[in-house]
This record gives C-alpha cells, sequence and structure tokens, in this order.
C-alpha cells in the first residue's frame, strides 16, 4: 500500500479495535477492585514458603514456570542478536584488530576515570538487589541489569583492552549459558529432592532472613547471572559493531 | 508422571550445555546431543502418551496442586496435545539431521537454539494454563526470529526475518492484552478455570473482544488470512531444518492453540453460539485456502510457492476444527501429521535444489535438476499427497473432515471448495516440480513482481543430494504410512472427543470430576466412496492446472489483473502487515459482538 | 473514573500500532512496538491495584493480614518488561543486518521481492 | 483513585503518544526514556516497586542504549557507502 491507502486503514482499524477494547474495559470490574485472590496468594507464599516479597514468590516458585521460559527468551534473544550481529564479519577481522586500539586510545582518561570509579558502587548494588530480591524490591532480573550496565560501563570507559585480554563476549556468553543452566538444573533438581519438577527443595528459613525462602533466591541468582550475561552480550555487540568497525 | 516435565528440561538443558560449550566447538559431538536430547523427550513423551490412555494427565509444576483454587502451572495432557507434542519431536529430528548440511557457521549455537525452539513447542503443546502458554508461545516465536535469520544465504531477502518478527510480535502483545482483560474479569489464568469463571460471565463484550484479541494472536502465528502475509517473506529467507519445523509444526501450532483455548477457556460462555462461531471458523479457513492457493498458483519462486502452499493447507485444518466437532478436529489432527511429512519432504527438496544451483524462481531452475531425480520423485509424491493421494496420510484425514461437513446441516459444499483448494495448490507445485526436475515445457515467464532471481549461479557440487534425497525419501514414507495405522482415526476421534469435551477437562484439572460423564464418541468409518471421489477429483484438477501450467496457457486478463492486485498487498512492508493485522483483530471482534451475544 | 487506566492501556495499544504501522524509520517501528508492548503493563498492573493496598511485600510494618495488591499481575508485568527488552534487541539486530544488506531504515524501499 | 494516580497516567498517555508520534530517532530514543520514567512512576503508584525498577533499568539503561548504539551503527553504515 502507498502512504495514503495505508493512513486510512490504519485510522479505520484502530479506531474500530479501540472502540471494542474501550467496550471490553467498562465491563472490567472497577479500578481499584482486583479479582484476583491478591490476599490468599500473599498468605500462601508467606506461611508456606516463607517469602517476605511475594511477587519473587510468585515469580520463582509459584509460577516459576514463567519464569523458566523467560530466562530462555532472553537467552536465546541474547545469542541471537549475537550472531546476527556478528554475521558477516569475519571478513575484516584485520581491520577490526587496528581500530580497536584506536577505541581505546579515544577515550578520555577523566571518562575513563570516572567510569572505573563508578563500576564498584554499581556492582555492589547489583549484587545486593540480586540476592535481596527474595525480602525486598528487586531480585535477579533487576540486578543483572544494573550488573551488565556495571561491565558496560567498564567496556566504555576505555577499558576495552583491559577486558579484551579476558575475551568479555566468551566471558557474557558464559554467564548466559551459564544462568539459564542453573535454572533448569534447579527446576529438575525438584524431581530429585521432592517430587515435583520446579518444587521447592530447600529449607525455609525464618522470613526475612537472607538465607529463607528456599529455592527462591536460587533461582533468583541463577537469573541475576544469567541477566548480566544477556544483557552485557547484547550490549558489547552493539558496541562492537559501533566503535570497532565502520568509520572509514 | 511428575517425570513429564523432563520432556520440557532435557532439550532446555542441553541446549545451554551447547551454547555454553560452544567455544570449543565439536560439530559432531553437538549433533549427537541435539538429536539425544530430542530422542529422550520423544520417548518420554510416548510413555506420557501410553499413560493418557483414555484419559488426562496433569501435572501440576512446583508441586502446587490446587486448594478451592488454582495458584500454581499445570502440565494437562491428553491425546491430541500429548500427540502433537510427539509430532513436534519426532520432526525435530530430520530438522537436526539437515542441519548437519545447511548450516555452516556457529553449527553448535544453532543446535541450541534449536533445541530451546522444541522445548518451546513441547511445552506449548501440554501446559494448561493460559499465561504460560503465552511464555512457550513467545519463547518458540524469538527463537523462531532468530533461527529465519539464522544462516542468511546472499541472494535471500533478509527483511523477510524483519517483517516476521515484528508482525509477530504485534500478535503477541494482542494474545497478551485479551489475557489480561480475561485476569481483570475473572482473576484466574489456567484454562479451565478461566473457562469455570466465564461461564457465569456469559457472552459479553469484553468475552467477545477476549477471544477476538487471543485468536487473533494464535492466528498470526497459523498464518490464517489476513495474518498471513509474513509466511511467504520468512519461508523465502529461512534455512531448510528451520523451514522443516516451520512448515511441519509451526503454523499448526497456531490452530492447536485456538482449538485449545476456544475448548477449554471460550466454550462454556459461548456454549449456545456455535453456529456462529462455526460459520466465522470455517469461512475464514475456506478463505486462507483459497486465496493460498491462488497466490501459490501465482508465485514462481520455490520457497514462496510453498510458503503459499502451506498457507492453503492451514485453511483446510482450520476448517476441520473450525467445524467444531470431534471427527472434525480428528481429520486436521491427522492430516496436520500426514501433511508435515509431505510438507517436510517438499522443504528438504526445494533446500537443496535453491543451494545447489543458487537460485530459487522456477524459470532460472527450468530444467537444471534433471540430475537429481530421488529428489524430483520424492517432490512429485509429496505433491501428489498435497492433491489428497489415497492412501496418504493426508486422505485419511480429509476424508475425516469431508464426513464432519456433510454430516452439518448447511456445509456440504465445503468438500468440493476443500478439493479446489488442493487441486490448484498441488498443480503449482507439480508443474514446479516438471519444469525443475524435469524440464518440460517452455521456462517459466518472466515475473514482473520478482527480478532479482532471474539467472541462478553456478552449481555448486559441494552441496551434499544423497543423505537428503534419502530423508526426503523416509518423510514420504512415513505421509503414507501414517495413512496406514490401523484403526488410527477411531483412536483420534476418541482423543478428539476428549478434546472437545469442556467439562471433562476442567474436572480433570480442578478436581471432582466424579459426576461428570465420558464423552460420546462418534464411530467413524474407514473413508468411503466420497473420499475416493473427491481424491479422484482433486488428483485430476491438479494434473490440469499442471498441465495448463507447464504450457504457458495464459489466464483471462482480469483474473490475471484481480491476482496481481493480491499479490500487491504482499508489499513486504511491516506497516502495511501490522495495519492488516490490527484491521483483522477488529473486524473479528466486530463480528464477535455481532453474533455471539 | 474508575475505567481511566483501562482507557489508556487502550489508547497505549493503538497510539503505539499507527506509530508502527506509520513509521518510516525501522528503528522507530521497534521503538513504535515497545509503546504497544507497555499497554499490558499498564492493564496487568491496573486489574491487580485495590484501593489502599500495600505492595505485596510482607515486612515487620505490614503483616500478612493486611490487604495487597496483586503479586500475580506483577510477576507477569515483569515476565513481559523482559520479553519487552529481548524482543526489541532482537529487531535490532535484524535492522542492522537489513540495512547492511539493503543499505536503507525507510520500511517503504524494503519491498524488493513482493507478491 | 488517588491525584497521583490521574498524574501518572495522564503522563503515561502524553508519553506514549509522543513517542508514537516522534519522527526523529534519536530525539525519540530520548523521549521513550522520559515515557519509560513515567510508567516506572506509574508503577510506584500501583504498589508494584519491582515492576517499577525493571521498567527503570530497561526503559533508562538498556533499550535507549541499545536502540542509540544501532543508530550509531546505522549513521556510520551510511557514512561508509
Amino acid at each position: 500500500m502507498s502512504v495514503r491507502p495505508r493512513t486510512v486503514a490504519a485510522l479505520l482499524a484502530l479506531a474500530g479495535l479501540a472502540a471494542l477494547i474501550a467496550w471490553a474495559a467498562s465491563e472490567l470490574t472497577p479500578f481499584g477492585t482486583p479479582s484476583g485472590p491478591a490476599n490468599a496468594i500473599v498468605r500462601t507464599l508467606v506461611h508456606e514458603r516463607h517469602a517476605a516479597n511475594t511477587v519473587n514468590g510468585v515469580t520463582y516458585d509459584l509460577r516459576g514456570l514463567d519464569t523458566l521460559g523467560e530466562e530462555l527468551i532472553l537467552f536465546v534473544a541474547a545469542l541471537g542478536s549475537a550472531v546476527l550481529l556478528r554475521h558477516g564479519r569475519g571478513e575484516d577481522v584485520e581491520q577490526e584488530r587496528g581500530e580497536d586500539e584506536r577505541g581505546a586510545a579515544r577515550t578520555p582518561d577523566a571518562l575513563r576515570a570516572a567510569g572505573t570509579a563508578l563500576v564498584g558502587p554499581l556492582v555492589v548494588l547489583g549484587v545486593y538487589v540480586v540476592v535481596h530480591g527474595h525480602l525486598s524490591p528487586g531480585g535477579g532480573f533487576q540486578g543483572g541489569v544494573v550488573l551488565a550496565a556495571g561491565l558496560l560501563l567498564v567496556y566504555a570507559a576505555g577499558q576495552v583492552m583491559a577486558l579484551k585480554r579476558v575475551e568479555p563476549t566468551a566471558l557474557v556468553e558464559v554467564a548466559d549459558a551459564t544462568g539459564a543452566l542453573a535454572y533448569a538444573l534447579v527446576a529438575a533438581a525438584g524431581l530429585v529432592f521432592a517430587t515435583a519438577a520446579l518444587e521447592n527443595f530447600l529449607p525455609f528459613g525464618t522470613t526475612g532472613n537472607l538465607l529463607s525462602a528456599g529455592t527462591i533466591p536460587v533461582l533468583s541468582v541463577a537469573v541475576g547471572v544469567e541477566v548480566t550475561g544477556a544483557v552485557a552480550l547484547i550490549l558489547t555487540e552493539l558496541l562492537d559493531q559501533t566503535l570497532l568497525r565502520g568509520g572509514e | 508422571m511428575t517425570v513429564l516435565a523432563l520432556s520440557v528440561l532435557v532439550p532446555m538443558i542441553a541446549g545451554t550445555v551447547l551454547s555454553l560449550t560452544a567455544s570449543v566447538e565439536r560439530r559432531p559431538a553437538a549433533a549427537a546431543t541435539a538429536f539425544a536430547a530430542t530422542l529422550a523427550s520423544l520417548v518420554l513423551l510416548a510413555v506420557a502418551l501410553a499413560h493418557v490412555g483414555d484419559g488426562r494427565t496433569v501435572v501440576w509444576w512446583g508441586n502446587w496442586p490446587p486448594h478451592g483454587r488454582v495458584v500454581g502451572i499445570d502440565f494437562a495432557v491428553d491425546g491430541l496435545g500429548g500427540g502433537l507434542a510427539l509430532f513436534v519431536t519426532a520432526l525435530a529430528l530430520p530438522a537436526l539431521l539437515m542441519a548437519g548440511y545447511a548450516i555452516r557457521a556457529s553449527a553448535q549455537l544453532f543446535y541450541g537454539v534449536c533445541l530451546v525452539f522444541v522445548a518451546a513447542m513441547v511445552g506449548y503443546c501440554l501446559t494448561g494454563d493460559l499465561f504460560d502458554l503465552f511464555v512457550f508461545f513467545e519463547l518458540m516465536s524469538v527463537a523462531a526470529y532468530v533461527l529465519v535469520g539464522y544462516e542468511v544465504r546472499e541472494r535471500a531477502p533478509l527483511e523477510g526475518a524483519l517483517t516476521f518478527a515484528i508482525t509477530n510480535s504485534v500478535g503477541s502483545i494482542l494474545f497478551l492484552f485479551g489475557i489480561g482483560l480475561l485476569y481483570g474479569k475473572v482473576g484466574a489464568l489456567n484454562m479451565a478455570q478461566l473457562g469455570h469463571g466465564l461461564q457465569a460471565v456469559g457472552p459479553s463484550g469484553l468475552v467477545c473482544v477476549a477471544f477476538a484479541l487471543v485468536s487473533v494472536g494464535l492466528l498470526v502465528k497459523a498464518a490464517v488470512v489476513p495474518f498471513h502475509f509474513w509466511t511467504a517473506d520468512a519461508y523465502g529467507v529461512a534455512p531448510t531444518p528451520v523451514l522443516i519445523l516451520l512448515a511441519g509444526v509451526f503454523s499448526e501450532l497456531g490452530l492447536y492453540g485456538f482449538a485449545r483455548v476456544f475448548w477449554t477457556v471460550f466454550e462454556p460462555a459461548l456454549a449456545g453460539h456455535h453456529d456462529a462461531v462455526r460459520a466465522i471458523f470455517v469461512g475464514l479457513g475456506i478463505a486462507t485456502g483459497l486465496l493460498g492457493a491462488v497466490l501459490a498458483l501465482a508465485q514462481h519462486h520455490l520457497l514462496r510457492m510453498l510458503a503459499f502452499v502451506v498457507v492453503s493447507q492451514i485453511g483446510l485444518f482450520l476448517v476441520g476444527i473450525g467445524l467444531l466437532s470431534a471427527d472434525g478436529l480428528a481429520g486436521s489432527a491427522i492430516f496436520v501429521v500426514g501433511d508435515g511429512f509431505a510438507k517436510a519432504a517438499l522443504f528438504v527438496c526445494v533446500g537443496v535444489v535453491t543451494h545447489r544451483y543458487d537460485a530459487a524462481g522456477e524459470r532460472a531452475l527450468h530444467g537444471r535438476a534433471r540430475a537429481l531425480w530421488p529428489l524430483g520423485l520424492a517432490f512429485g509424491l509429496a505433491a501428489l499427497t498435497v492433491a489428497d493421494l489415497p492412501p496418504f496420510g493426508a486422505f485419511l484425514g480429509r476424508s475425516l473432515i469431508e464426513d464432519a461437513a456433510l454430516s452439518a446441516p448447511g456445509w456440504a459444499w465445503v468438500p468440493a471448495v476443500m478439493a479446489l483448494v488442493s487441486a490448484l495448490a498441488a498443480g503449482a507445485l507439480l508443474r514446479a516440480g516438471l519444469r525443475v526436475f524435469r524440464g518440460v515445457g517452455e521456462p517459466a515467464s518472466r515475473d514482473a513482481r520478482f527480478t532479482s532471481d532471474e539467472a541462478g549461479g553456478d552449481e555448486r557440487e559441494d552441496v551434499a543430494v544423497g543423505v537428503p534425497a534419502a530423508l526426503a525419501g523416509a518423510l514420504v514414507l512415513a505421509a503414507l504410512v501414517w495413512g496406514l495405522v490401523p484403526g488410527l482415526a477411531q483412536s483420534v476421534t476418541a482423543a478428539a472427543a476428549r478434546f472437545t469435551d469442556t467439562a471433562g477437562y476442567a474436572a480433570a484439572v480442578l478436581g471432582g470430576g466424579s459426576g461428570v460423564a465420558a464423552p460420546v464418541v462418534p464411530h467413524v468409518a474407514g473413508p468411503g466412496a466420497t473420499a475416493y471421489l473427491y481424491a479422484t477429483a482433486t488428483l485430476l484438477g491438479a494434473g490440469v492446472v499442471a498441465w495448463l501450467g507447464v504450457a504457458g496457457r495464459s489466464v483471462p486478463r482480469t483474473a490475471a489483473r484481480a491476482v496481481d492486485a493480491v499479490r500487491a498487498l504482499h508489499s513486504g512492508h511491516p506497516g502495511d502487515y501490522v495495519a492488516w493485522t490490527a484491521g483483522g483483530a477488529a473486524v473479528l471482534g466486530a463480528l464477535f459482538a455481532l453474533t455471539l451475544r | 473514573m474508575t475505567v481511566l487506566p483501562y482507557l489508556v492501556a487502550a489508547w497505549l495499544l493503538v497510539v503505539g500500532l499507527w506509530g508502527t504501522i506509520t513509521s518510516r524509520h525501522l528503528v522507530q517501528q521497534v521503538m513504535c512496538l515497545t509503546v504497544v508492548q507497555s499497554s499490558t503493563y499498564v492493564l496487568l498492573l491496573a486489574v491487580g491495584y485495590r484501593t489502599g493496598g500495600y505492595a505485596p511485600i510482607v515486612s515487620s510494618s505490614v503483616p500478612p493480614s493486611s490487604p495487597f495488591v496483586d503479586p500475580i499481575v506483577q510477576a507477569l508485568a515483569l515476565t513481559d518488561v523482559v520479553v519487552e527488552a529481548t524482543v526489541v534487541a532482537v529487531l535490532l539486530a535484524l535492522t542492522v543486518q537489513a540495512h547492511k544488506r539493503f543499505g536503507t531504515v525507510d520500511p517503504d524501499r524494503l519491498g524488493e521481492l513482493s507478491g | 483513585m488517588t491525584v497521583l494516580h490521574v498524574v501518572a497516567l495522564a503522563a503515561v498517555a502524553a508519553g506514549g503518544t509522543a513517542v508514537a508520534l516522534a519522527r526523529d530517532p534519536v530525539r525519540q530514543a530520548l523521549v521513550a526514556s522520559v515515557f519509560g520514567l513515567s510508567l516506572a512512576l506509574l508503577f510506584f503508584a500501583f504498589q508494584a516497586p519491582d515492576v517499577a525498577i525493571s521498567q527503570i533499568v530497561v526503559a533508562t539503561v538498556a533499550v535507549p542504549v541499545m536502540v542509540l548504539l544501532a543508530l550509531t551503527k546505522l549513521r556510520r553504515d551510511e557514512e561508509q557507502r
């Protein structure tokens, strides 16, 4: 379609869709009166799993299968983006290597220092958020992105050379796969140590303690590792593409 | 039966291990791991299916059985869901075998992603939770986006992967929005419990709109008109092993999801409106079948032609499901498997030819593949399967759908249209096969919409033929054997009767099923005289269409112009496709609002 | 007033779709998709909200018997946020590749092979 | 419904519209991160701190960085041609 018929068609379609959804929404229970079993779920998770943050109780226990699927979505997407971006890259490795060093050299010292200084706090914050997910807002996903941002900062602050020595992409790829693998293994372990896959088989401890809620914090850490790896993989691949290639 | 969870977990674990060790690429070991994991999943599913028998198996993840109301996520396996999962793993084996030939770079990662793709499709078939269905749906979609763009051939248009991803993402979001509406009304995500809750709501506006949104999400995946636009673009670019899975099961899973959601979630609210639902979905199926067949006929690009053949077959499957009867559904289930093997064979043949001669157009390939006659033979047989050749599995499935249509008042004309659809689609395939593998007639005329693939490159000797040809032969054989399994029609009909038994499903999942009577299983006779009549007509029709095509007979100008106008709508513009999806959702919602209340 | 949050969700859905359909740049199209996706977060969290309810996190000052908003929809929305980020990543990677090949990010010029 | 709810909803609706109608990708990326923050505010108002924190890290770190990097890459490729 050319622009005009497309615009007209879109207007008609979306007006119809909006009207339908508004009609449906008018039959929902009024805002502020949920129809879901909110309090029953909170009580169940606190009493039976000793999880203080029941959102993570739902995420990593009650509906842990959703999260397994979600982790694999992230895993596949990160891997896939990396493969897609690397496609057709082999031919100019030489050029890449040369520019690699220039990329490092271009970064001003002040920025490099500022970036390096921020890394420590970011990593501490990320780890804290990951391991306290069952107690307070946060968890593997939120902390993982913070950790990935820390890694990216190292990269962007011109420490490319330092990181290149440990092959950052290989490292984050390993983290990406390890996290996903760990989640799946804990899920399968439920069959061995309890009666069902994803069953919470560790002691539940005292509500509010760091070591409580059984496998919930374990899975949260697995997700944290996975997310750190996945997000860092995507970002470093894109960064590689922009900083180290092209620009001639 | 809690070990059922392993049918999903084993491929996932193997897939992550393969990518974890990707830096030390060991190709044979990776292939063997992928095979072993898929095979393990297949065996587990076969055992589970035997265990299911005449009932259903319900497994609660995390050991959260319902206490009054459902809190956890269940796998609720019945004959059709478990059987489809089994078929997914069975078709994954030839796909993995082909990967050994078709994938050059980062093969180990490819196997890893493939395993996750398979795990997602299996989980999707087994789950009893609507949101979990969405998660597996999304996982298989994202894996498919990656796999479709994985190893891009030099001539292939990469934007196909992009339009595929954008259109399907929009479908997913509409699906999720529908789930949000349902949760807001009922406060549940388990399909059985949602159905139970919606029974009290009845056919309200919210139910109509949610049904439309959820259906659109699933029908985008299934490639039903007008949500089919992405197929040809995506099929034009995907590697062969991915095409086997995409064409063989991926689209069909969209239809399975639709049937599952209808019979568990919406049926209780729409119980009195089967006639309207039937009219809408049989109509959609027929529109999809006809459009796909006509567009296949108009195509000279082999992969895009196959894509439209897939669309046309999807339309016929939807007819079987849309008749809303156990025998129609059983017919579609048998048809899906028989046709899936045949389509896999077609894609293997076309994959080898397009790679070896570095072209995908009928004109460029004219007579070039004469030497590859075993592939030509497999291609021809598979094309005849599409043309309803007895006693292939597809024929058995179709005969059930035809009987279901003939016994439904007002739908007796449907089998004739089905025959027309298949005659056109199979005719296109036979025409292409005769030209490419035999060099019959004049080369195809130039296609004004398609100029980038005129010449074709040199023959690439390194593209293997032997094993793929044997594989294509084996797939055709499987399609044949499937039709000869004794008692298949009756046992699948019994499974379909349980699938459509909403109350029985709810009782099995929610507990307290002692008062629910077992569903009535209609008795189905084997294919009768009418089935052979339709098959003969279809085969003759396909022959005539192929002959007219090879002889270069031109179609009447008005018809050509009309077809060209329809082809022009497949513009490759993601915005257009999104507009069609949104428009289709609005129209479907309006239809439901007008007819279901 | 009690339907306002639902209407905002519906608005995000349609306005995002509008942007997706009419975009002249592939990256723009991806950004518009994130708006469409955000409609689902708003809807999910809105249907789980309880007037005067606490965030579903139990502590010494918020005992388990207090009224809570629904934790399930929050877990669903969390999943949804991750899905959005991943889809954006894959779409951007595909866009960069498509651009390498075709030299265009205008969807109007993508349809090399059509019909 | 409180005033905070109404304000946050209005900000989200306006922000979403601005993102959808923006015509320059770089500016759109910046508008999108503001929109993401307004969504996070709404989620806090909906008593969903977990989702709000995810929204902040995704909408202000992950997505804009990805988009800006992709845009830079596209521009470089364009210059190279």
